[in-house]
């Protein structure tokens, strides 16, 4: 048995087999036995067929992003095969279903398991689980377990997993045990729902948009265990419009959406800052322009997203880079809309929304709203004029006053103004809330930092490419930077964290680099940039594989 | 700068230090007058009470009645109203809107505010014209309008809002005249007390650029009790009376169309008191 | 009599009296004669009362922005009177409806004259303008003729101009002859749609929003004349769908609105980008966010301009400083949209859309519409990947072939694609158009100089604070920058078109100085900012105060 | 890169190098399949014909036929192919919509196309889910429906977009059922014909999210050819026989209403040969 302390596997075959559970099922598995694990998921924009794959990777030690070469493929159909079989490790092995493919590997008769057993052909992937759990040396009380707490009809699924483990030959690989405590494990998307929850969330407006459908989808399931309101409406303009209402009446809304439904939100984001409204807009990333490649993912968003909306105004955009960052920064930045009365922004994408992480997460450490309450003394102004530009807030529904928000350039009551000194007074009002913002956000915590701090060569890089990029910096021993806000920018706090590094290499799953741009544009020099834009996300291996051919390092 | 809202506990409660800017003659002034004279008999509870507007003339009505408004943007007074409504349900909410609103940017709220019946009352102050925007035509201005954006006449036939609300699945609908202030009164109380969405459709001329007082003088006719306010087809069919064009034999106004049915709010059942601890859902759901 | 070669006029009355026609009459009157002028209008978001006003300065010299301070006050009612007199210069005069308001000064009953006229109340303005051009020792004979030719009723209005002629005291101005010939003179929207029209525009379809909104009016009234279909939708999302599918009919194609409506618009700008679809957008910002200040001038949409749209792709971005600018740029925005097959963009503002320019313009210089055509050889691939990044462009309707438009990535037929690398390819080749594009657009006419040019000071700003600063530039012999292009950003000619300046002043009509921001991202320092964000243009005067104060000069 | 569309002069002229992903037994099929055939008949002027789609399932039609198409973006297939033909009226149009496209994001376009009389055939692949999404309820999804973003069942009732049609001046309103293809074949073919805005409801099985074959292919009958298509008020109440819900008595297909009136791009009228001239425009009217 070749003994594994870590170990990857890749599940391949067509939308409809259900590939993306058995990864998570595995993912648990695993997870409970104190793994780390991480989960890709490859799928193309279909329902049923075309060719879909999902790489779990574990490890005893935390990982956050997937190698493309593997220890197993487990492929349900002969296309797995063709395109799989040349990623394995050279002791890799490939494990298959001996009903629908002839090659050399391990084949599993998993249709005919199933149909011996009458039961459905998407238990085929339990059968897929038992066959690998057994070839890892799993003790069966492991799978048992999984497979009664997460599955329905759960005696005729163990009677597969059964057949299919008595079909499957002896383990290849041994897992080592780790000792460790479990941690949850979680899709980015899961971690943004919680994280805002945790925060104080009421209420979550969306209309359906791979890849932030998984946002609605687990907040509908979940409605009423977590105090939720989840609404469906018309179109993404009425979403952001309600959400907009719920805040004006006091309960905090969350809407979310990918650069599609966004631009259609832009002109209520601008509505958000003149009326003050507090707004967090979640944005998961997809290849663009317009339709583009719905089911992958890209980081071509940032400049829209940093600038989305007319006139001036503040907003914040926080960029998390895997589940634990996108669960903090979800509270933090529902957070920051409340106690700034601003649009903010979570900005995600394809490969941070529907990856699964595995982190260790404390709920106890999330913000929780709060915001300059009216101290209901004397008459009500909505846009009071003070020092740090944060008016107090009171709600329609207190008697005695009129809490009237607007759209148009207004007084200090909310009536509309065309004085030229209202304007000034009201614009700069705004835009004073600007030393405070960015005094609240220069902190340590804002910008993630990891891998040799005395290397004079840094990886700098953003979003959901921490996982490849930070690994990568580990591995090859250099400094690893990667700031959480992006606005706003945290000039000196980056330069300082850059200090004595002669080399900085960026890294961006994109085409013409933006938060490059961004850096240079603040001073910051340059020496290389890896940009990625096939759809595909960094992956460790593929990452190396680039900065060796890329970089003279 | 200096304190302009009254609060509303001081004499001429209602007023805003706003300087009305509507045109001499403009139907919006009896709009306003309806409602205030609503407003005014309900004085303990305007704390509770929301106005929503969009952009347009009649949008400004907001800014002249000292209660709680959201002066939203163009084509959006529903979203936000619903919004506001689902998030705190105990609150009463009027929205005004332009046919300009209503019926171009913002239809596609209007048949969904219908369809699923969300507990608002709105009024679309429809002069069958954009009045802010200095004179376009309108989804219900007549075909043939000269205005600026079809200087040669407009080549569109109107389409008739309260057959589209019908056809939406709405409750309430109703049309008023902005010349008729007692019977727009009467038909804005009735339309709060309705559980769920209750539209009106009030005719208001706009004395700048489509003066049509004296064509809704002479056929404007209130409907009579004998109509049978919860028949579908009664209302469907007297609906159908006038299309909105230049001509016409009477123009009904009243409640048209009344039925009661579960909102959308109650619908959204009240939620059983949450667990709300994200740390035990995630020992009970992540692990 | 003073004899003047300069001179400005205030028109101040209630929306509704007609303040904006008699501006653009006595504008008329005056360029008649030779005279060059510019028109500014002040006017409220109402439809009757309010105080509008409107300065007309007119010049032997060709001017380009008007001073706050004036030779002459025509005040319809009081509160003109309280509003303007003290803007007179110590030899101007203020001019009044005596019936109204009783002052100093010189009062003529216009409201008598109508009524003994039995003339509208409308054509007091008649009468203002007879007054006004008795005042300034006119002949009667000029006054005539315009009304003439400008006004219906002629005579009736003749009859009015007659009888406040007569109670018009005798001349205490005199107006020098110019001797040139006179300029045409538009407002900045007629420029923008004349110039469209001029290089191929067929089709205008918007929908009314303020400062945009001339545009439809203005070529509805003409489209005719000019043979364009104008039309106004149900929205703005409508708008630029229905502009996307003309032109990929082949019917080249433009839309017009100000920021909110640019807002609903920006899902389409992504299709156009992705689809190749020529389009043209003209965006008149005014002041934001949100509603804002809807009648008002303000430079604060330039980075959401930029940035408008997900995913990443080229656009032209050009802005126009006045009438002629607007002409011409709007004529090659629309060329640069149909060459490159990229959307691009007219920045314009109140301030520049709705004032009167008095300008040479030669239609003859304006760009045409050309594309690559497809050669009818072989099949027809409508994303053919080629050196330039230009595919050839078909239109439906053309028998045996296909033209296949979509949103999805694609292949170079136009069918969905999913595969990394068609993704990076096709990403690549439209990206590829970005060599040529800059250098297309590295011009000089793409930078207007002036002022000083051997200064070591420049002012440099962009858009409708052209005619302002300019003047400024001169008065004070500073070197005058002005690019009309911003994206592409054409940053070595700026460099070195400042080389030997040591210190560079920028202007711009906003809080946030997002122009003055980009040149510092491109490594241009700059020393100092003016900005004017209450919702006023800066005037010639007003600025010359402005600098004074903010910067030693 | 392989070339992948034939072009129309081959055998097989209408098919494309694209895989068809649908799921097998989807009603898309059947609807392609219709398509098709009547395609097949008019080889000669495919050149002039367009078809436009939005985003869902239903879009991917226009990859798997080899004509003009523009694959535009969710909800916005009317804007596109309203632009396309006003642009060149010689065109023929054929739009594909889904029900979330045409019925939710794209309402407004779909009433205004009616209301104008856009000469555009428009057929709404109407499976009352979304597919491409993953199986949320939609308009025209039965009350209760549980989808991903209503697990515990839709609140709305949904809303039938005959009648939504009929109310906003269509001259075309029709219903086919994806399981009758020479049925269906004949709806396009009349609808084609038709000058002005044709409307053809689609029922479509999803076969993965809301398979309905079963419910449609008992309750589906033909209208009968004694129905008078001209008579407004004959066909709102047969498009009253099924209001979307999970129970149907019959629903019938076919022809409800189809009359002549003036299209839009008729009224748009010919234009005089213009000055063009921008110089001699300038002399007459900026000196
Ligand atoms: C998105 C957007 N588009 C356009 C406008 C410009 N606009 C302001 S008011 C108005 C029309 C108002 O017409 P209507 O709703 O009928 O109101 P009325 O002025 O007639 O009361 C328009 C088009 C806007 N503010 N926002
Ligand atoms: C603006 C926008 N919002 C959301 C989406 C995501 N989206 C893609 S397809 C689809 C639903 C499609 O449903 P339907 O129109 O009924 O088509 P079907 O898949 O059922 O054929 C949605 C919401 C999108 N592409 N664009
Ligand atoms: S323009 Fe018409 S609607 Fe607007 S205020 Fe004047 S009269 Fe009223
Ligand atoms: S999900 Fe439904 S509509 Fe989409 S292809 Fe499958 S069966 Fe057809
Ligand atoms: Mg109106
Ligand atoms: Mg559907």
């Amino acid at each position: 048995m070749i003994k594994k302390t870590e170990f990857s596997i890749l599940f391949g075959g067509k939308a409809g087999d259900g590939i993306r559970q058995l990864g998570t099922l595995w993912a648990k598995l695993l997870s409970r036995q104190g793994y780390r694990v991480f989960l890709y998921d490859d799928y193309p924009s279909l329902i049923r067929g075309g060719h879909n794959f999902t790489i779990v990777r574990a490890s005893s030690t935390p990982v956050l992003a997937h190698n493309e070469v593997v220890d197993l493929v487990a492929a349900f159909n002969q296309e797995s095969i063709e395109r799989h079989a040349k990623s394995l490790k050279p002791d890799g092995k490939l494990l298959y279903d001996a009903d629908l493919a002839e090659t050399s590997g391990i084949g599993v008769p998993w249709s005919s398991i199933v149909g011996q057993a009458k039961a459905g052909k998407i238990m085929r992937n339990t059968a897929v689980l038992a066959s690998a759990a057994k070839l890892l040396a799993m003790d069966w009380s492991h799978l048992e377990h999984t497979v009664r707490s997460e599955l329905p009809k759960s005696e005729k699924n163990l009677e597969v997993a059964r057949l299919a483990w008595e079909a499957t030959p002896e383990p290849v690989f041994e897992l080592a045990e780790t000792n460790q405590e479990p941690w949850p494990v979680m899709y980015g998307n899961e971690a943004i729902a919680l994280g805002a929850v945790g925060a104080g969330l009421k209420s979550y407006i969306a209309y359906p948009m791979t890849p932030a459908s998984s946002i609605l989808h687990y907040l509908a399931a979940y409605s009423d265990d977590l105090g939720i309101t989840v609404i469906h409406p018309e179109n993404e303009i009425a979403a952001v419009l309600m959400a907009i209402g719920s805040s004006y009446a006091g309960i905090p809304a969350m809407v979310g959406t990918s650069g599609g439904g966004l631009a259609l939100m832009v002109e209520a984001i601008s509505l958000s800052a003149q009326s003050e409204t507090p707004l967090l807009l979640v944005e998961c990333q997809r290849p663009g322009p317009s339709t583009g490649v719905p089911t992958y993912t890209m980081q071509g968003d940032l400049n829209f997203v940093l600038n989305a909306g007319h006139g001036e105004f503040l907003r914040v955009v926080l960029a998390p880079g895997d589940a634990s960052e996108a669960f903090h920064l979800s509270g933090l930045a529902l957070y920051l809309a409340w106690k700034y009365q601003i649009p903010s922004f979570l900005l995600s994408d394809k490969h941070l929304s529907e990856s699964l992480f595995c982190q260790s997460i404390d709920p106890g450490r999330l913000p929780k709203i709060e915001y300059k309450a009216w101290d209901a003394e004397g008459r009500y102004k909505r846009y009071m004029v003070t020092e740090d530009g944060v008016s107090p807030l009171a709600f329609p529904g207190t008697a005695g006053i009129a809490v009237k928000a607007t759209s148009y350039e207004h007084d200090e009551f909310g009536i509309t103004t065309e004085e030229p000194g209202m304007i000034e007074a009201m614009q700069a009002k705004r835009l004073a809330k600007r030393p405070s913002l960015n005094k609240e956000l220069d902190k340590p915590e804002l910008v993630t930092v990891g891998g040799n701090e005395d290397s004079e060569t840094a990886l700098i890089t953003w979003g959901s490419n921490k996982g490849a990029v930070l690994e990568a910096a580990e591995e090859l021993s250099l400094r690893y930077v990667q700031p959480l806000c992006l606005e706003p920018f945290l000039e000196s706090r980056l330069k300082s964290l850059l200090s004595g590094v002669s080399r900085v290499i960026t890294v961006e799953c994109n085409a013409t680099a933006p938060f490059t741009n961004m850096l240079k544009a603040h001073g910051i020099n340059i020496d290389h940039t890896i940009v990625r834009y096939d759809g595909r996300p960094f992956s460790v291996d593929g990452l190396l594989a680039q900065l060796k051919q890329e970089v003279p390092l | 700068m200096k304190e302009n809202i009254k609060s509303r506990h001081q004499k001429h409660g209602l007023e805003t230090s706003a300087v009305n800017t509507w045109c001499k003659g403009c139907g919006n002034f009896g709009i306003l007058t309806a409602l205030k004279s609503v407003l005014a008999k309900r004085e303990d509870t305007l704390g509770s009470l929301v106005l929503v507007s969009g952009i347009g003339c009649h949008a400004k009505i907001v800014d002249y009645v000292a209660v709680n408004s959201f002066y939203s943007i163009h084509g959006r007074v529903l979203p936000v109203a619903c919004g506001i409504k689902t998030a705190n349900p105990r609150l009463t909410i009027i929205g005004h809107a332009g046919d300009g609103d209503a019926y171009g940017e913002g239809i596609s709220h209007l048949v969904f505010a219908a369809k699923r019946n969300n507990d608002l009352v709105f009024i679309v102050h429809n002069n069958r014209v954009y009045g802010l925007t200095t004179g376009q035509f309108t989804p219900t201005s007549p075909k043939g309008f000269k205005g600026r954006s079809t200087p040669k006449g407009s080549i569109e036939e109107p389409f008739n809002p309260l057959r589209l609300m019908l056809a939406s699945g709405a409750t309430f609908v109703a049309r008023g005249y902005a010349g008729k202030h007692a019977h727009l009164a009467s038909l804005i109380e009735q339309a709060m007390v309705h559980p769920g969405f209750a539209f009106i459709d009030v005719l208001q001329p706009c004395f700048t650029f489509y003066n049509t007082y004296k064509f809704y003088n002479e056929k404007v006719v209130e409907i009579r009790d004998e109509h049978p306010v919860d028949d579908f087809d009664a209302a469907w069919k007297l609906a159908g009376k006038w299309d909105y064009g230049l001509e016409a034999d009477q123009i009904p106004i009243g409640i048209f169309y009344r039925i009661r049915k579960d909102t959308y709010e109650e619908e959204l059942l009240p939620k059983e008191t949450p667990s709300l601890d994200v740390a035990l859902h995630l020992k009970r759901h992540h692990f």
